[in-house]
């Protein structure tokens, strides 16, 4: 790595002791002898394990529950259904006043994609509780299922959540965020050409080495202490008080070195079900996601689509941008409104265009609840934008390079969300990769600054 | 058979912080009675390194060398309140907290400092090295260790500080959108060089020129980590990462690291990382989130490289050999 | 549940337990030893994590009964460091900034290990093939790889 | 039922207790003990075998015989299998491939089971107690087997005669896209005069390709003399669709690799 020091010189000062040295890390010598304790290091007498339920069906209606064959498998403690959770609809972001709550933490009456908890098992070894998990029985009505973005809004697809009533989040601002800055279809009118284009991905994991998991120690005074991988401690703490209905003050939450996050380890999912677990049985519990089930049940970054329509001059100019994004949440919000409504501020990328229309959209489909990963809300949509600046430049016979220049954003320039521009830095950005991958562009691109114009 | 070469080029930038602000980050500072310092977090260490920047942070600020310092974090009985590490909020939001509390607690012990040298605290400085000394008279000094003795156990006064970190939280307008969503932003532009087999799709990227903008390398080497393992990540995102390979159906999706595809050590791009500092206004010493964003710009740097390479155009995530084969033959009229 | 015994050498030591058979040398180490430097990254042997050395081979402790293991001479990544000097493999890692959240760092050590005791001057191509049962998600494995090849160098230079 | 293992001094031993239900046969432990981490709970009894005829290799001349027992690790370090030794080291990592056994990689489903595409192309016979099977026999019907597997037998390919070629989209280590293994003979005059070809991933388990085998013969290993081969290549296959790969993909690929084997 090299710090080129040439560039923003002006705006810095180099005059630090321990900033900007490159101490070793402290965490390291634990690292490399296997003494850093992650959370599934801590191990205590008694301690159950819990193993869930899963549905095997991507949307059905549950007639019936039966657990008496598993409570009665040898070495089970305790076999929970969705009655005993306190608050057992839940949404995380209640805690910012995103609701409405959507979410079980045990299925009540319905399942909606497969693999949703349904029936959680305490057993003293987890050869125990997956044997008596097996001998759970659910009896299903199979309903239909939705899983593409486009039917799922389509009128008369199946409900995926009814707590919100339509397969899309309900912003204050309706059935999507919206940005509108300037006049965009005068802007396309007026465009020598005009490109939209359609992108789209797929879920993807975080992939943590350490798979989420807890361990609960009951503490013997109706504390509990919960020994976590989550990313966020009060976050979670505050959501297990509320799933629980059990003051904040009888939870104590332990974090330390996690084993990867990503993004994986934001929504409250192990936590209040073990934490229940414990105070429902008096034993530490330990609750660790398989790997299948990190895979393929904990929330991945969210499948989006992104469709970009751009009005361009020959010169280069981009004088209009209108996207259209779409999250696909799968069958509960977790993240996903806060994701979608994340993009809706990042578009249209950084690039200074005096026309610009915006809709996200937060889309319920029957499939795993996506929720925040790394680059949350953004890296798919710059994905598209940034092909999407590609196909423009040789649309108009353009360098991609010398392309971005003229549209780059800098100091002062009104974005589309009527913030003034500040700080910035990817004209300079763009120099230095001209430079170091020997991409030559135009002498007058070399001398531009971020700086605002004329300062 | 032919491979094929192919470069690309993005750029993007990243905002710092939870989107909208509203995340408040809280940090407590104290020296022990010897002159070390604790800093009292409950954030979380996603293996980022946080505990390591929180200290060198507080050692700045405070002016002792970093080893006087050490993180307790992640414990809701003794930490106050932190937002959570995500949104590359960690550094900047945890780092203006502990920087607060740590200028506090610093105001405390010139002080003390100040009592034990009889001149007045305004007059003193720190030589990062554990001492404080009278500006202009550096003769006259006092060892960090003998103020801490003395705040304990002769003047009665607790060299700690408190600090809170809290954007205000904005609200999207609703027609029109208007709202502020960070304070600061990272930048980054990447080249990517690939060869593609066109008779089978298979993409191999060759290098990767990366340049960050990160408004401050707090600790060079823990930045080097995260950008050029973020680097990978952003390939990785590219051509193989998906759980739903076959999306939307939602058959044959993983269930392992054999089945999940991400680059091995064998699958390398040969890396470069420049790094341009552009310090931030409201950033602990400037600093910016670099975490997330260092994923990003590979990903259409990789896509416009493949067509730049053989001039077909995935434009659905993961670039995989089957979309290139498929959309190579569309390309050469053959029935697919 | 009926116990078996198992004994076995561990970093120099010997361990006697009654487990539970059909125990995983993973947990037998993790749960009855008390030695949690492997890690439990996925029970299916895909990622490495728990890698051990059994009787001088690289093995998946996930994957190993435990009672397979009787009269074994087992090392872990905690058993390197002798009377605090770290190993220079482990001393490498730190130095090149090679671990990050540091979940897969036993296991690639343990790994890498192996391969410095049978190629004590391994290519990059060797460390690759070496490392290639180890999952990592944090450092993209190029530090590890250089970590690798510093701690080769650093042996040979100690041996001349 | 809690998971047990049981060992046995004598395969006949261990095939006796293998009637019972809810047993299977523990090899390197790679499939058998992941799928009780799994939380497969229809198996709780593993048996195993300790009978060291099961990890013997014994070379007499060109004749091989390999023990069921025997690791990926050991066939790849043994200096009269040279020639496979490519084969047992595109079976996992290092640490898998000491644990993986022959025996177990007979029954490894798709997308595993790449040094048994090497033993169907050796056209190797499988003992059992019961005696020896054809390994294209034995494959066909795996699932019925319950007689352990104690060895693996084959003649060693001429010099330069084996070749093997395994597609994975990760490296080194990934699991296979497809993988090839071809034993050819050929004439002073270049002209292949015998070729077996095994394909894997190519269908639920390793299969022959023998509308490419018989176009081979007589054939010159030009880009024209392949041309038939690679045209019948896919003859037959039913590729397995699966995170890694579709049918379709491997399909379309498998006359590409195929010819860049034969040319290679």
């Amino acid at each position: 790595m090299e710090l080129r020091k040439s560039y923003f010189a002006d705006q810095r000062k180099d005059d630090l002791h321990e900033i900007g040295q490159p101490r070793p890390r402290s965490d390291s010598p634990g690292h490399v002898t296997g003494k850093t304790a992650y959370f599934a290091d801590r191990n205590f007498p008694g301690m159950v394990h819990l193993k869930m339920v899963r549905s095997p069906h991507h949307h059905a209606r549950i007639r019936s529950i039966d657990i008496s064959e598993a409570e009665k498998h040898p070495g089970v403690v305790k076999v929970l259904t969705a009655k005993d959770v306190p608050h057992n609809v839940y949404t995380i972001l209640i805690l910012i006043q995103i609701g409405p709550e959507d979410e079980t933490v045990l299925a009540d009456g319905k399942v909606r994609w497969k693999g949703e908890a349904v029936v959680a098992v305490l057993a003293e070894t987890e050869r125990a509780a997956q044997e008596a998990a097996a001998k759970v029985k659910v009896d299903y009505e199979v309903l239909p299922a939705v899983f593409d973005m486009e039917e799922a809004l389509k009128p008369g697809a199946p409900i995926v959540n009814e707590y919100h009533g339509q397969n899309y989040y309900l912003y204050d601002s309706g059935e999507c965020r919206k940005v509108r800055f300037g006049d965009v279809e005068a802007g396309f009118a007026g465009a020598d050409h005009v490109l939209e284009q359609t992108y789209q991905s797929s879920p993807i994991e975080h992939a943590p080495t350490e798979t989420t998991g807890c361990v609960v120690a009951p503490e013997g005074n109706d504390r509990f202490t919960c020994y976590t991988n989550t990313q966020a401690m009060f976050f979670t703490l505050d959501n297990t008080s509320i799933i629980l209905q059990m003051p904040g003050n009888k939870l104590h939450f332990v974090g330390g070195t996690v084993g990867g996050g990503f993004g994986g380890k934001v929504d409250v999912i192990v936590e209040p079900i073990a934490i229940l677990g414990a105070k429902l049985t008096g034993h530490p519990v330990s609750f660790i996601y398989s790997r299948e089930e990190e895979m393929q049940i904990s929330s991945p970054r969210a499948a989006e689509k992104v469709v970009i329509k751009d009005g361009v001059m020959k010169d280069g100019r981009i004088v209009a941008r209108k996207v259209t994004g779409y999250t696909d949440a799968g069958a509960y919000s977790r993240h996903s409104p806060y994701g979608a409504q994340k993009g809706a501020g990042h578009y249209p990328g950084p690039y200074t265009i005096p026309n610009v229309w915006i809709d996200t959209y937060c889309v319920y489909t029957n499939r795993t609840p996506s929720s925040a990963m790394r680059g949350f809300g953004v890296t798919i949509g710059d994905f598209a934008l940034e092909v999407q600046m590609d196909k423009l430049a040789r649309l108009i016979g353009m360098d991609p390079l010398e392309f971005r220049f003229i549209n780059a954003y800098r100091d002062g320039d009104m974005k589309a969300h009527r913030q003034p521009t500040e700080g910035a830095a990817l004209i300079e950005c763009m120099q230095e990769a001209s430079r170091a991958a020997n991409w030559p562009v135009a002498e007058k691109y070399l001398a531009m600054s971020s700086y605002a114009k004329g300062a | 058979m032919a491979i094929r070469r192919g470069r690309g080029v993005a750029a993007i930038n990243y905002p710092t912080g939870m989107n909208l602000g509203g995340d408040p980050t809280q940090a407590l500072v104290h020296s022990t009675p010897t002159g070390n310092f604790m800093v009292t977090l409950s954030s979380v260490d996603l293996g980022q390194g946080m505990k390591q920047i929180m200290a060198q942070i507080c050692a700045e600020t405070i002016g002792v060398p970093t080893d006087r310092v050490v993180v307790d974090t992640a414990d809701t009985d003794t930490g106050p309140h932190c937002m959570g590490t995500f949104a590359s909020r960690g550094t900047h939001r945890a780092g203006n907290a502990v920087i607060q509390a740590a200028r506090e607690a610093r105001q405390v012990m010139l002080e003390v400092a100040a009592e034990e040298l009889e001149v007045n605290a305004s007059d003193l400085e720190t030589d990062g090295l554990g001492n404080i000394l009278v500006k202009g008279a550096p003769q006259k000094s006092i060892s960090i260790f003998d103020v801490a003795l003395s705040a304990h156990f002769k003047r009665g006064r607790s060299i700690s500080g408190r600090g809170m970190f809290l954007i205000p939280r904005s609200y999207p307008e609703k027609e029109t959108g208007a709202m502020k969503p960070s304070t600061c932003y990272a930048h980054a532009c990447t080249v990517a060089e690939v060869e593609v087999d066109d008779e089978t799709g298979e993409v191999t990227v060759l290098t990767v020129k990366n340049v960050f903008e990160i408004g401050r390398a707090l600790n060079p080497k823990m930045v080097e980590q995260q950008l050029v393992g973020g680097s990978w990540m952003g390939i990785s995102h590219a051509l193989y990462e998906t759980t739903e390979p076959y999306y939307p159906s939602r058959d044959h999706g993983g269930t392992d690291f054999n089945q999940y595809l991400m680059p091995g050590p064998g699958d390398l791009a040969q890396t470069e990382i420049i790094v341009l500092e552009r310090p931030s206004a409201d950033g602990p010493y400037g600093a910016k989130g670099p975490g997330e964003m260092c994923a990003n710009p590979q990903i259409p740097a990789v896509a416009n490289a493949v067509f730049d390479a053989v001039g077909v155009r995935i434009d659905t995530l993961p670039i995989t050999p089957e979309r290139i084969l498929r959309a190579l033959k569309a390309q050469a009229g053959a029935p697919n | 549940m009926a116990k078996v015994p198992v004994q076995f050498t561990l970093n120099g030591a010997e361990k006697a337990e009654f487990i539970d058979s059909g125990t995983t040398l993973l947990h037998a180490l993790r749960d009855k030893i008390g030695d949690t430097s492997p890690k439990g990254g996925c029970h299916q042997g895909t990622c490495g994590a728990c890698s051990v050395i059994i009787d001088g081979e690289l093995r998946l402790s996930c994957l190993t009964l435990a009672e397979t293991c009787n009269g074994a001479t087992i090392t872990t990544t905690s058993g390197l460091s002798e009377g605090g000097v770290l190993h220079p493999l482990q001393r490498a890692f730190l130095d090149a900034f090679a671990t990050q959240c540091g979940f897969c760092t036993p296991g690639m050590i343990m790994a890498a290990k192996v391969l410095l005791d049978h190629t004590p001057n391994p290519s990059r191509e060797d460390v690759v093939e070496a490392l290639s049962g180890n999952i990592c998600r944090c450092t993209g494995y190029e530090p590890i790889i250089q970590a690798v090849l510093t701690a080769a160098r650093s042996n040979s230079q100690h041996a001349a | 039922m809690a998971l047990a293992l049981q060992t046995f001094s004598t395969v006949k031993d261990a095939n006796a207790a293998l009637k019972a239900a809810g047993t299977r046969y523990l090899g390197g432990g790679t499939l058998v003990v992941r799928a009780a981490n799994e939380g497969d709970v229809s198996v709780s009894s593993l048996i195993r075998s300790t009978e060291p005829v099961l990890s013997a290799i014994t070379v007499s001349g060109s004749e091989v015989h390999i023990g069921a027992s025997v690791t990926m690790a050991a066939i790849a370090r043994h200096p009269d299998l040279a020639a496979l030794s490519g084969a047992a080291r595109a079976v996992g990592g290092p640490a898998i491939r000491n644990m993986a056994t022959v025996g177990g990689n007979l029954f490894a489903p798709a997308p595993y089971g790449d040094f048994t595409v090497a033993l169907l192309a050796l056209d190797a016979s499988v003992s059992t107690d019961g005696g020896d099977l054809p390994i294209e026999t034995f494959l066909a019907k795996r699932e019925s087997h319950h007689a352990i597997v104690t060895a693996v037998g084959f003649s060693l390919p001429v010099d330069g005669g084996f070749r093997f070629l395994k597609v994975s989209r990760v490296k080194p280590k990934g699991v296979s896209v497809l993988s090839i293994a071809a034993v050819l003979e050929q004439a002073p005059d270049g002209t292949v005069s015998s070729a077996r070809i095994a394909l894997g991933c190519m269908a639920d388990r390793s299969m022959r390709a023998k509308a490419a085998e018989k176009a081979l013969l007589g054939r010159k290993l030009t880009s024209d003399g392949i041309a038939p081969a690679l045209a019948a290549a896919s003859d037959g296959t039913s590729p397995v669709t699966d995170p890694i790969a579709s049918a379709w993909y491997r399909n379309e690929v498998l006359s590409v690799h195929l010819g860049r084997l034969l040319l290679g």
